[in-house]
């Protein structure tokens, strides 16, 4: 086992994988910008090294400056948490020039699931369901429409240039093909100056389904089963739980089936997520792999009963796997309390915490690296803290997650527990009756319904 | 002993307040000395202090305490032999709380800081003389010390003229990102 | 000895107020020298413990709101119609901070208040008069008011004597222990 | 389901229940002394109602003043939480003549067990076992002679005037039984002015281990597998876990046995726990049965997932018990924060916290109504937090107790952490053998081994 581990993070992800050290018998180092001086992860390790100034590419983001942390203090290991350096191939690979093991896949694992192509078709080789699609840019008219009639509609025209929404068009047969091709292109062209179009399946109400996978050295694979982070807004994550309400056996046999598959299609080494988007109909398609631990992971850990951060570091220190999957034994919600004004289109709302009171009991974690009096630096993610429930059923693990954001309280900023007060109350997500694009629909404004 | 257990030992010893270590190996002797002038360990603490510290009030949950600023040894470690009176993580709350004694004497004074983490050496090799020693008037763009990490040996300019006051840091010794190396006097 | 072990002597020798340590394996020998200055020492250890005593701000982790005192009417309910911005549990928190007004206005009052818990009442029926008004004359003895509770109508007398200038509590409604019923002028 | 719920205690245990009624959407009242004004039960519940100064018997103790509150408030159930008038039949039945329902056992089942003798002749005719001894005052020395050798040895002389050990002789074999019976008898005669002794089986080494039992309204009881509460000072537990060290797959099941069939003979409703002696050769004994909650109950909610607190709700609802007994799946400690000096005799160290930070992750919960800033009264018990960790082993219970012990801080008063740091390290709690006598000898100024 390690003797001393340097976590290349900050906040409440740096001070999560402190707790496990501890408990471990490994002793930790703290990296820290300047701005992260008073944060909690400075106090709890064994030893602290300032790196750099509050910004990033200075300090977090900066291989030199970690790479001589860990040389003034001896660590034997990096933990890098999730962002920053976490999927970094570059810096796994100069963690191994140095004989200083990153915890985490190898670099060419990195590399593998770092480039959405790559990934795609090993995938495919791998047998795991990819959204289909046209093989590269479409020639013209004719090809599309036999494309389209190969996926199986609907599709979705996007242009190859093409972001935000623009140059999108939805197809839903044969018979509209013609015109939303012609429109597509011509609002492609006006836009971006690029005509290039590209076909794919539409995926109607997607769900964002997620299967926390553990691979060791010699290539076994397992899966623990999935979360449901269909709860998002732009694209980022806000609520995660396990089991997913929309899961039925039958697909979690299925899709964990995928997930090690594609595990071991790379011979995955440590903890990583294989993301799919579910379609209305229970299809499921691969989306992306990330190969680090993941913010939600507690959902996981609640509902397993298994420490993730123990077990990546078990992983890396070269133990292997001797059971199967994981099958939840509870329900687990995640909310994420982030420094933002749900009220200002979630503006960012850094600043000094006045008061703070977390939420506790039976079957309530909360995972923070902030106090009252703490500063909130601008400089970073605007994530404040996890409150995370556990109870034997959804129905009572939501009714606990609205006592628990009841006692939450945090002052002098902004955060988002009035948003997830209201989605709690929501009898859409009460019912377990959301896809990704809920959050368009979900006006926070309106009083919230009984 | 390995070459690397040596190393770390060299730099244990170093940024300890010990005033000697004798060893041997054959039939393995030890004699250890430490710093009898308590003051003089008081003043190493004190003087990292950060300005951040004077920050005057964030009543936090926590007594936040004066940061480890510069690196400074590892707080007790729970994992060895530890002392359950004092665990580590309320260690740095237990410090006596640092005076700003030092930072006042010494505030008209400018400082150099370390632009980087790593290895402070005073001179590019142990036999040549320091780049800069107290006395030693130095202009901008001056080098004034090195510091080594990733084996690279980065030498550092001064951004300051003026006449070295104090160097704050020993020789071979690790330093944070920010920390003070140098105190200069513009008037000197 | 180990590596590990060497490296744990030496802090714990570099952590300690030792001068001098001496070990040999061979036949193993040791000495060691304490440092003199148990002041130093004393001062040292005693320091860290009350951190406390040198923090005058702590601010609590929660800032207390002045707590509802009187009783009051129960804080909006989460059950029926929660306005979700603000919870029960912090409604208290949000209520803007009670000035002390009132109470300096009324300082050179007395006050009754209440020995118990339970329903106010200013007469023994509805159709009798209430016991005291505002303006009236009250004796040390003389009953002011019921308090009912558990079908007990306790009549509560006045321990002090003056003239009543203020009613406090509406009729029949629900008094907690050391509310205040009446406020008296002494002099009146 | 009641409406609205009036909390009869004050401290860690009230706010527990406010917390389970808000996830059960069911009002509560708290009740407070003019001491506890900023205690968090009187701040988390939707109203509180002051009853009386700080002095117990005209607050927390006085029914007049509680009914009082009940009639203001409207409240159609009472949970009395434990201690205080958790036991008392006559407010028991005082809450059921106003029609209030109180949470807990009906008033002649607390005087079953309330009373010692009526408690053991109960459980021997349930065919529970107790700690033999004679029938009352042993007449002479011919018959405790009889008596001690149907018992079997060892046994002990206790006189019945006695208290704090003094007229208690432990007798190993007969040849020795005439010297102390008569050194028994002019010790007490001496100390008491009373020679009556009687006799009981001298228990050796022995543990308390408690079944938590449940029993609804129709005379069904299940119990929840049992709690190692040993370790005690002066009969004061200081941490509990669950499962018990000492405990066998065999015993579990007999003394589980014994502990519904305890229950049965009382029809038992409402939780409850049936503590029992064990000695070094797993033989057991009833000692007595709590008809309430307990402090320690987190310990057995977190090992088998359910919240006692709501279960008691439900069945005082008149909702029937569905399954059956509940056995662990994971280890958990309790360690109980007291504001007391370990250094000092335990002395009580009331007065203000300056400044406090509870540990928090994965595993890890803390069960406490102070904060910063709060003021702890001299009136009442010295417990501030309850400390609760759970993982998969014990040994990682305990890795896991050390790293929250750490991370728990508490300044502006004294309190037992150091203490159960240093039992974390001892290496004889660390290997599961101690007994009630443990900490007789436990050093506690001493350095802790390794």
């Amino acid at each position: 086992m390690f003797h001393k581990v340097l976590i290349a993070n900050r906040g409440e992800i740096a001070l999560r994988i402190i707790r496990t050290c501890r408990e471990m018998g490994i002793q930790t180092v703290a990296v820290y910008s300047t701005a992260d001086r008073e944060s909690l992860h400075v106090r709890f390790a064994d030893e602290a090294v300032c790196i750099g100034p509050p910004s990033s590419t200075e300090s977090y983001l900066s291989v030199p400056r970690i790479m001589a942390a860990v040389e003034i203090t001896n660590a034997d290991a990096i933990h890098p948490g999730y962002g920053f350096l976490s999927e970094n191939a570059d810096f796994a690979e100069v963690c191994a020039e140095y004989g200083i093991k990153f915890i985490g896949p190898t670099p060419e694992q990195i590399r593998k699931m770092g480039d959405k192509i790559t990934a795609k078709e090993t995938m495919v080789k791998a047998g795991v369901p990819v959204i289909p699609g046209s093989d590269g840019l479409v020639k013209d008219l004719k090809s599309g429409k036999k494309i389209a009639k190969d996926i199986g509609y609907p599709i979705i025209l996007k242009a190859t240039a093409g972001g935000g929404g623009k140059g999108m068009r939805i197809v839903w047969e044969e018979a509209e093909f013609e015109p939303n091709w012609d429109r597509a292109r011509q609002e492609a062209k006006a836009a971006f100056g690029n005509d290039g179009i590209y076909i794919e399946k539409f995926i109607e109400e997607p769900r964002h389904i997620e299967f926390q996978i553990a691979g060791d050295q010699k290539g076994k694979v397992v899966h623990l089963s999935e979360r449901d982070c269909s709860i998002q807004r732009r694209h980022q994550k806000l609520v995660e739980e396990c089991p997913s309400p929309f899961m039925t056996d039958e697909l979690r046999e299925e899709m964990g089936k995928a997930a090690v598959q594609a595990g071991e299609a790379i011979k995955y080494e440590g903890v990583g997520t294989v993301e799919f988007l579910v379609d209305k109909y229970r299809n499921f398609y691969f989306m992306e792999m990330n190969t680090r631990i993941q913010v939600e992971h507690p959902v996981t850990e609640e509902v397993i009963d298994h420490d993730l951060i123990k077990e990546q570091i078990k992983i890396a220190a070269g133990e292997l796997i001797t059971g199967g999957n994981y099958y939840p034994n509870a329900h687990a919600i995640e909310c994420r309390i982030n420094a933002e004004d749900p009220f200002n289109d979630f503006r960012p709302s850094p600043g000094k915490i006045s008061s703070f009171h977390s939420s506790k009991g039976h079957g309530v974690r909360v995972d923070t690296h902030v106090y009252a009096g703490y500063n909130i630096p601008p400089y970073y993610d605007s994530m404040v803290a996890k409150l995370i429930c556990r109870a034997p059923t959804r129905e009572e693990c939501i009714k606990k997650m609205e006592r628990a954001l009841d006692e939450f309280i945090i002052e002098g900023v902004k955060t988002t527990v009035p948003f997830h007060q209201r989605l709690m109350k929501n009898e859409h997500f009460r019912a377990g009756n959301f896809h990704t694009g809920f959050l368009n629909d979900f006006d926070l404004t309106a009083e919230p319904k009984k | 002993m390995t070459f690397k257990e040596l190393q770390e030992l060299v730099k244990l010893i170093n940024k300890s307040n010990l005033t000697e270590f004798k060893m041997k190996d054959g039939e393995f002797e030890l004699s250890i000395r430490t710093n009898k002038h308590q003051k003089q360990k008081q003043k190493q603490q004190a003087a990292p202090q950060q300005p951040a510290a004077n920050a005057p009030q964030t009543a936090p949950i926590i007594q936040m305490p004066p940061v480890q600023q510069p690196y400074s040894p590892p707080a007790p470690q729970p994992a060895p032999a530890p002392p359950p009176a004092k665990p580590a993580a309320e260690a740095p709350a237990q410090e006596p709380p640092k005076t700003d004694g030092n930072k006042q004497e010494e505030s008209k004074y400018l400082e150099i800081r370390s632009p980087i983490v790593g290895t402070f050496y005073r001179s590019s090799s142990p036999e040549k003389a320091p780049y800069a020693k107290v006395g030693d008037t130095i202009e901008v763009g001056q080098v004034v010390c090195i510091v080594e990490a990733m084996k690279l040996f980065n030498e550092i300019e001064s951004e300051l003229a003026g006449k070295v006051v104090k160097v704050m840091v020993e020789d071979a010794q690790p330093v944070e990102y920010d920390q003070v190396l140098f105190l200069i006097d513009p008037e000197g």
